[in-house]
Parts: C-alpha cells; structure tokens; sequence
C-alpha cells in the first residue's frame, strides 16, 4: 500500500488539470463531486480540440483523405475501449452517448426481442435510475416481472438473497459494479456466474467504477457492461456498451439511420454488422476520440495505483467522518469506494451543502437519482465523492466545514 | 453572506414553523414540488369573502423552503387575494434581489433577502409562493 | 444580390476556421463535403474546451456553484436555439445527439402512441435513410402503411402528388428541408399546410438546411423539426428536436433514467415536465455550449447574408459544372442550394473522389445514405456541398480537377 | 501516385472485363458487398478435383473493384485450392503494401500494387478476393 501511495501524487495529477490551476475570475473550488461528473485533463481537451481543429470529417463514408483519417482515429478509440475492458475484439463496443443510452438500448433492442410475457428481470435496490427505469418499462411492456434485491441494512447485497430471487423464468441480472450512493464494490463476478447458472444473462452498470479500478469483461463474464466517459476524465456526449459478439449479433437493431445498413430497398432493409448496427448517424466523434485520451491518461497514472491510492485516501476520509460529531455514514465499510453518503445532525442536505459552497467545497445533496435506495435510506443525503486528484487536505477542508455547519445551525461545537 | 442566508429569524420558522399541519375539508389543496432537489410543500387554503381566512402548509424540505412557507402562512393569512398576489411578487422579486424600495411591510419576509446571494437555493425560497399562486387559481 | 455577396467575405471567414490555417504537417484541403458535416470556427472550439477546463460540472442536479454555473450555460444554450427557430419558448427544445436521433426519438415516442394500425405515414423518395428507416420500422410494428411521395423526373416534389397521397387515415408527413443528395428547398410550409388540412402531423428534417438558410418553425408550423449541431458549424454530439408543446407533453417519454422523473416509487413513476422528460441521462452539455457557439457564428455573419452569398456561389458552380463536358447533375435548377450530385461521363464516383483527393479536393461519393433515391438517380453519385467559406477559387479547382480527371480515365481533353 | 493507382492494365480490366458472367450450376456462388460504397462483387465457381476449373464474376463498382476481380478470374482458373490460397494471400498483401519479394508470378495483378497509397481504396481492391476466399470456404 505505502509503496503504491507513492505512485500517486495528487498535486502533480491536479497539474494536469485546467480545473485546479489559478483563474483570474474564479475561485478554487474543492471539487468533491466526482461520481456526478469528474474534470477533464488538458490531454482530453486537446484531444478533442485538435480533431474538430484539424481532422474533421465525416467517418465510414467514402471519398477523402480527411475522412479516412477521422474514421482510423474513430476506430482507434473503440480499439482503446476494447483492449481497456479487456473485450474479445473491438466489434463488441458499441459507443453511445453514456450509460443510460446504453442501458436503454440493451433494454429496448435486447429486451423487446428476448423478454417474454411471464419473464423476470431482477434489478437490486441500490441502482440509479438509469438500471432501473428501463427495466421497469421493460417489464410493463412485455409483462414481464420485475423482481427487486433488496440490500442488507448495512447496505450489501447478500449472494443468498439472489440465490432465493433466481428461477428459470429469470432472463436477466442488472446490477451495478459500484452503487453511486453507497460506495460498495458489489461482487459482480459472482452475481454474473449465478445468473449464468440459473439460465440468464447478467449487465453491469460501470458508471461508478470505469475511473476508479480494474474492469474486466472476461473476467467477470458480464453479457453487457458500459460507462460514461464524462465520469472517467473524458468528455460528455459519449460513452461505450459492450456487449458479447452473440449479443450484438442476435439483436435488432436500435435507433435506425444512416451507417448501419448495407442496403435499403422499399421492400427489404439489410442490416450492417455489429458495431455498425447499433450506430445509427453521424456518432460522437470528437468526443470518442476525447475518450481514447481519457483512458490513456487513467493509464498514465496505472489502475492498481489508482485503485490503492484512493483506498488509502477512502480509508482516510471514512475515519475523518466516523469521528465527525453528528454524522451519520451510509453504507458498507468494507469494500467501499470513496463515494460517501450522509447527513449531519438533522440538517436537511442542502442547507448542508449550501454551507460546504460557501466554502468553495462541491459536494452534491438529495436523492443522486435513486429514489427507492435513497427512501430505503430516509431521505436526502449528502454525497461526497472523491476522484485521483483528492488528497487528504480536501478531506480536511470537508471535515472543517462540516464542523462550522453545525455552529452555524447552532449545534454545540 | 452565509450569515444572512441563515439568519435565526429564518432557523427560528424552520425549527418551530408556524401554520404546519392541514385544514379540514372545505378547502383547496395544492402541492408544490421542485424536482431538483425533491423540496415538497403542500398547501391547504380557506378563502370566504374573497379572503383567505385560513391556510396552513406541510411537506418537507431544506430550511429556506419551510421556513418560507412558515413566513408565507403568517404573512397571507387574512388577506384579501389581491393583497396575498401582491405579497407573491414582493416575495419573491425579494428573494431574485428584483425588489427595490419599501421591504418596510414585508414583516419576518425580509430575512428571506439572503437568498439572493445563492442563485441555486432561490427556488427553495420562491416554492411555498409559487404553489400559493397555483392555489388561488382555483379560487378564481 | 451584389450587396448582400459583399457581406461575406469567405477568405476572411476561413481565417476563423483552424482547419483552413496553414498546418506545418498538414497539406491545406478544398473542403465541399459540407452537407457530410462542416468545419468548426475558433470561438465553438473554444467554447466547449472553456467549458470543460473552467466550468465542468454536471446539470439540474442542486449542490453547487459550478453545477448552478454549468446548468445556467446549458439551459442558456437550449434559449439560444429556440431563438434561432423562433420557437415559441425553450420548452420546446429537446437536445438530442442530432437528427437521426431526434426522428427516431419521434417515431418512436410519439409513432408508437399515436399511429395505429391502419394508419397511414408519408414520406418522401428523397429521404436520407435518418428520415425513412425510422418509419419504414414504425409502419412495420404498427401495421401501418407507409407511403411513398415519389419525386418528379426533374427531381421536385410536386405538391399535387401529396395531395393524392393524404387520407384522413394520414397520420403525420415526413419530408426533409433540403434533400442531401439534389439540394433542392423543399416546400415546407405548404407541405404542413396540406398535411394539417388533411388532419395529420407534419415533420420537417432540417439537417441540410438549418445553417444555410433561414429556419423558421411559426411560420413553416411544422409540429417536429430537427437538426444535427455538426452540419451547422457547431461539435459533434450535439443536435436540437424542436417539437410544439402540446406534443412533448402527450408524448411519454423516450429514453429513461436520471433527471427525467419527479418521483420513483416501485409503484409508480412521474415524469418531469418536457423538455426534461426527454433527457434522460446526463446530456451532451459541453456540445450545447459549443452549439451555441455555433449558432452565435453564424448570427454574426447573418443568415440572410450567408443565403445570398451561397445562393450566388450556387449559381456559379452550377454554370461551371453545366459547362464541363461529361457531367450529368441531377436535382431540380431552381430553388437549389450549393449541394450537387452529378456523374462524369461514365467514371464510377469513387474513382472521381480519388482523383478530386489527390489533388486535396473533399467530396463525397457513394449512396450518400438515400439508396432509394440513389437508386432512382440509376447508382451512385459524386457530392460537392458548399458552405459559407468556400468561395469561386473552389469550384474553379473543382472543375479543373474533373477536367483532369476525364484524361486520366482516357476521355478526350 | 495517381499514375500508379490508374495504370492502363487497370483501366483496360475494367473497360474490357475477363471472366464476366455466371456459370450455369453446379457451382457455388458467393456474394461480397462494400456497405461503404456500395461495390458489389458476386463469384460463381466450379470446383473439380480441388482445382477450380471455372471462375466468373458479375456486380458492379468502381474501377478498382472490378478490374481487381477481373485480374482475379484471370488467375485462379484452373489453380488448385492452395494455389489460389496463396493468390489471395499475395494480393492481399500486395494492396495493403506488405508484400516483399517476389512478384514476378503474380502477373497482371502487379497493377493493383498502386493501391497502396490509397488506404481508403484498399477496400474495393481486396473485395474480390475476400469474396473468393468465403466461396472457397464453401468448398471446403
Ligand atoms: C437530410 C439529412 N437528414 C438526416 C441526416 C442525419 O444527420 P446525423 O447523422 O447528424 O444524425 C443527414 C446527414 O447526413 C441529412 O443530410
Ligand atoms: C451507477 C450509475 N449508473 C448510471 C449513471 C448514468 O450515467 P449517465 O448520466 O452518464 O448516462 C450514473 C451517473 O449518474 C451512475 O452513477
């Protein structure tokens, strides 16, 4: 651990960053919101800006140079995306616009074809909206059943409950790698190999890990997997689903446009192959290319380290608010990331949060898009989540201002 | 500035609100939400005569909303409508820093000035008087 | 015509464009692949790069100052573009990817609510596959009909021919502004005229013209209008669906997940109000910024400016190619924009486009993404489509590169 | 470069196609399409004794496309199934700008090495030869 806390130096990461540096008009902000959204080195930005400045073209369509050199850099990115998630092959990444379009068309595109009257789909009770409402229009539209995994009241999921919860009319567990309330690693590896002995496929929803551990589609032998870039240092507008080869394959397709069809008569439409299929329009391709940069600078820095530097940091930052008066910490101690959910005395959150603004320290409060977790839990909460380019000295500056939170709502120091 | 947000006069309505609870029927029920931060203020209203004769509020929420909605009973109570839609504008223009001259007759109100400096909370403050406004549309 | 061709002077429009600056490892390129996508100015790159180095942060979602900031600049954005099409207020702008997602977010959404069995959808024989495929699916799902409004031999659409077509079983009309294959300015606004008269929706696909004429949805009244940010100088990513209010709010939603709900409850959802309902996910908020950027441009040159001075370039670079022997254009003459197909003697269009590369030229060739119109027009075509910054020294190029290229392919000089 | 990519031998295959047609059956038939321009490449073969004693193409495309599988009835008639391995492995490569060495053997083909300096052509060079290679997995 000591030696790997080394690899990491925060400051240095925070260079890289025009977010952190001094701006005339702007005041430093403690940047603390990191599973809504992380900052963006200058590497992505030139990345982008370089495309749009100098590459840009149309991709996959005959006719130029400046097009051919979009669609190799186009496809360079999947090929990145690939070989990050460790997929078979680049033809099993799909790019869209984040994790909820992902989501949405493995639930529409997938479900509508595969989910029959009858059929279950569980999801558990700690997903975002995103894992959640697709599901549960899916169900309603084919009748299907929509079970719910309940968590443990520390905030688990326990493999038994999901034991009891599989049957053969199960088509499909969609869970999340890493809750963005919480902050639990959940087994996913495990819930994948349950799945696949009851007889149905299992997605994981990266959003909340793709940044901040390894993640390996062959290892945990997920059947659909995707992220956001904008989570993971990259821009917004993209984000990536993979799916197994003999998915994309059996799938119609999604939205339907130019680029995904070989032929169109009146009569008969022939569908490209996947991942042309399910790539319907000009795609996001500065943005894609912005990606490719994203993921070689979380490389740079190297995913054990990051992973083992922000478990010190999330052991930090866990002892700063356990001894916190008045607080009160969400979810599981162990395998825990540094997202972390609480309240402090009765102070609603956003009175809460609007006390940490004042002090240039970004936190989020309220429900974070996960209503039933969020009711199962009380109510609001507020949210800090952290990113690489934290240190000790943000949790500090947390842990003072949530102490001058209490004075201000009058509780005894 | 955090000190003018939080005032104790704002503390004060939102730890003992004054006109918590709900009427009996006959009356009007309006709910008011602000989806961004779930905020929920319900009111319940009794006009006779073209005034209100009684209202009282629940829900939940930070304090600058309940508080809000605290002040919003005590001020609109006995009024008559014109005067509870011109207390809904100076409230508000209030709390958007949009209200010039008399703040005078604006009563346990004016705290809510603070609010001004914090653009994000301004529809916290302004909640309570929007779901008045949508309240008295249907007396009308 | 004289006065207005002074308003523009494209040499000094390029120098807004890095890709039209010398590049040190770069060969400078006659870009007339603008109906593919254009180029991008200084101020919309910088918008977005400015964004995501100073403001980052993600929307509608309370905590925090740079979230505030970040939502005012979207939400601002959405402003900007409900200006641009004169739409009756923000709420009636969706962003979406661009404008194969917006139609098929319509078909989808709306389609599936409201086309029954029976039912009948218009298109037109000059639909790019963004504005057929999508309600080629429809009809077929529905077990509606799809009708087909065939184009003239010239390569207009004859209003009379609609009027055949329109039953009151007729549900909605879906016709492109401007065709991106033949450049001809369709009659819109009559067209939703006959469509309303007929009881049905109208759905006006503006990608090709949205930056090169004036767009205005009160006076076309068209119930649906969409556009793609990239063809309109502005990011990748990034498009706008207008539709009138009263359809976004009977419509349900489309894509579901975060930021789209007032309330989950395992029971029962509320959607938020239009235009949230409809964005679900975090969206592509650098390239709003950044299409604000794009549509602030092109109000800085002038949209009435832009259309007189690419109105006149037209007419020159269709005397030009008129005059080269061996080209056969297609399209209407009247009522065209700078965009035409044509064919040299009886080159394959791929071998034109390499020749035109090789002498650094961009066109496209191909299908253009409207095989049934391509297949009536007998093959595959060239494609050069002009923008705001080119100017006669390009079409001059042009046509001494297809000079060239009959000798290469062995016609008499 | 132009000169090279453009070569009278190609123009001549494309003007002028040899092996243009379809066989009568028996024979096996394979398709091969550019979904990114469009260039069709259908192949009729026979196949006697692992020896392909009749080879025609049809579709239509640019020049490059065709005189490439031009070139290409011309050369695999009557090879064995490993010669006509090897065929696709030299022109492939060839296009793609990787071969070394010999290419003597390769005949009329040698015209296609112009390609390599057209990687958006690449495609319509190897398509034929992509499609032979699925036919002879039908063989096989
Ligand atoms: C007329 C027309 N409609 C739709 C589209 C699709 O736009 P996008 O690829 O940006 O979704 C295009 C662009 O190719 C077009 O020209
Ligand atoms: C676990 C999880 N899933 C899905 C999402 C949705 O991601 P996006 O908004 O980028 O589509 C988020 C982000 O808010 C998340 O935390």
């Amino acid at each position: 651990m000591k030696t790997a806390r080394l690899s990491v130096n925060a400051g240095e990461v925070r260079r890289q960053f025009p977010f952190f540096q001094p701006h005339p008009e702007m005041r430093s902000v403690i940047y603390l919101d990191n599973a809504a959204t992380t900052q963006k080195p200058y590497t992505v930005i030139e990345a982008v800006s370089n495309f749009w400045a100098h590459h840009n073209a149309t991709v996959h369509r005959g006719g130029h140079g400046v097009g051919a050199k979009a669609s190799e850099l186009y496809e360079a990115a999947r090929t990145r995306v690939a070989q990050f998630l460790n997929a078979r092959e680049p033809n099993e990444i799909v790019f869209t616009r984040g994790t909820t379009e992902a989501i949405n068309l493995v639930a529409t595109a997938w479900g509508e074809a595969f989910v029959q009257a009858g059929d279950e789909i569980i999801v558990t009770e700690l997903e975002h909206h995103a894992n959640l409402l697709p599901w549960m229009r899916l169900a309603e539209k084919q009748q299907a059943t929509l079970k719910v995994w309940r968590i443990t009241d520390d905030g688990r999921l326990n493999l038994d409950d999901l034991r009891e919860l599989l049957t053969e009319r199960t088509r499909l567990v969609a869970v999340s790698h890493i809750s963005n309330v919480l902050g639990g690693v959940n087994p996913v590896a495990e819930i994948c190999h349950l799945a696949h002995a009851a007889g149905a496929l299992c997605l994981v929803d990266a959003a909340q890990s793709i940044a901040h551990m390894r993640v390996d589609v062959q290892r945990i032998e997920c059947d659909f997997l995707m992220f956001s870039g904008h989570k993971a240092y990259g821009p917004t507008g993209i984000g990536a689903l993979y799916a197994k080869r003999e998915h994309l394959e059996a799938m119609p397709p999604y939205h339907v446009g130019g680029g995904m069809v070989q032929t169109v008569r009146w009569e008969r439409v022939r569908w490209a192959e996947p991942p042309m299929k399910f790539e319907a329009g000009t795609p996001p391709i500065g943005e894609a290319i912005g990606l490719h940069a994203a993921l070689d600078f979380i490389d740079s820095i190297g995913r054990e380290a990051i992973e083992s530097y922000e478990h010190e940091l999330t052991q930090y930052a866990l002892r700063r608010l356990q001894e916190t008066p008045g607080v009160r910490l969400y979810g599981p101690v162990p395998d825990r990331t540094g997202i972390f959910a609480f309240t402090l005395e009765d102070i609603h959150p956003h009175d809460i949060a609007t006390v940490l603004d004042t002090r240039d320290i970004a936190v989020r409060a309220g429900l974070h898009c996960a209503h039933p977790l969020s009711e199962r839990l009380g109510g609001p909460t507020v949210r800090a989540s952290l990113a690489l380019y934290n240190d000790t000295d943000h949790i500090d500056a947390l842990i003072e201002a949530l102490h001058h939170t209490r004075q201000v709502f009058g509780y005894a120091g | 500035m955090l000190d003018e947000l939080y005032q104790a006069i704002i503390l004060d309505h939102y730890r003992q609100p004054r006109g918590r609870g709900e009427l009996e029927p006959p009356k009007i029920t309006q709910e008011g939400f602000n989806p961004s931060c779930g905020d929920e203020v319900i009111i319940d209203l009794r006009v006779e005569d073209g005034r209100i004769t009684d209202v009282r509020f629940h829900g939940h929420g930070c304090s600058i909303s309940q508080a809000s909605a605290s002040m919003m009973t005590e001020a609109v109570r006995g009024k008559t409508l014109a005067e509870a839609h011109a207390l809904i504008q100076q409230a508000t223009a209030l709390v958007k820093g949009e209200l010039d001259g008399d703040f005078e007759t604006l009563g346990d109100i004016v705290a809510l000035a603070g609010v001004r400096y914090f653009p994000v909370r301004v529809k916290c403050a302004t909640l309570a008087w929007h779901t008045l406004e949508e309240a008295l549309k249907q007396v009308e």
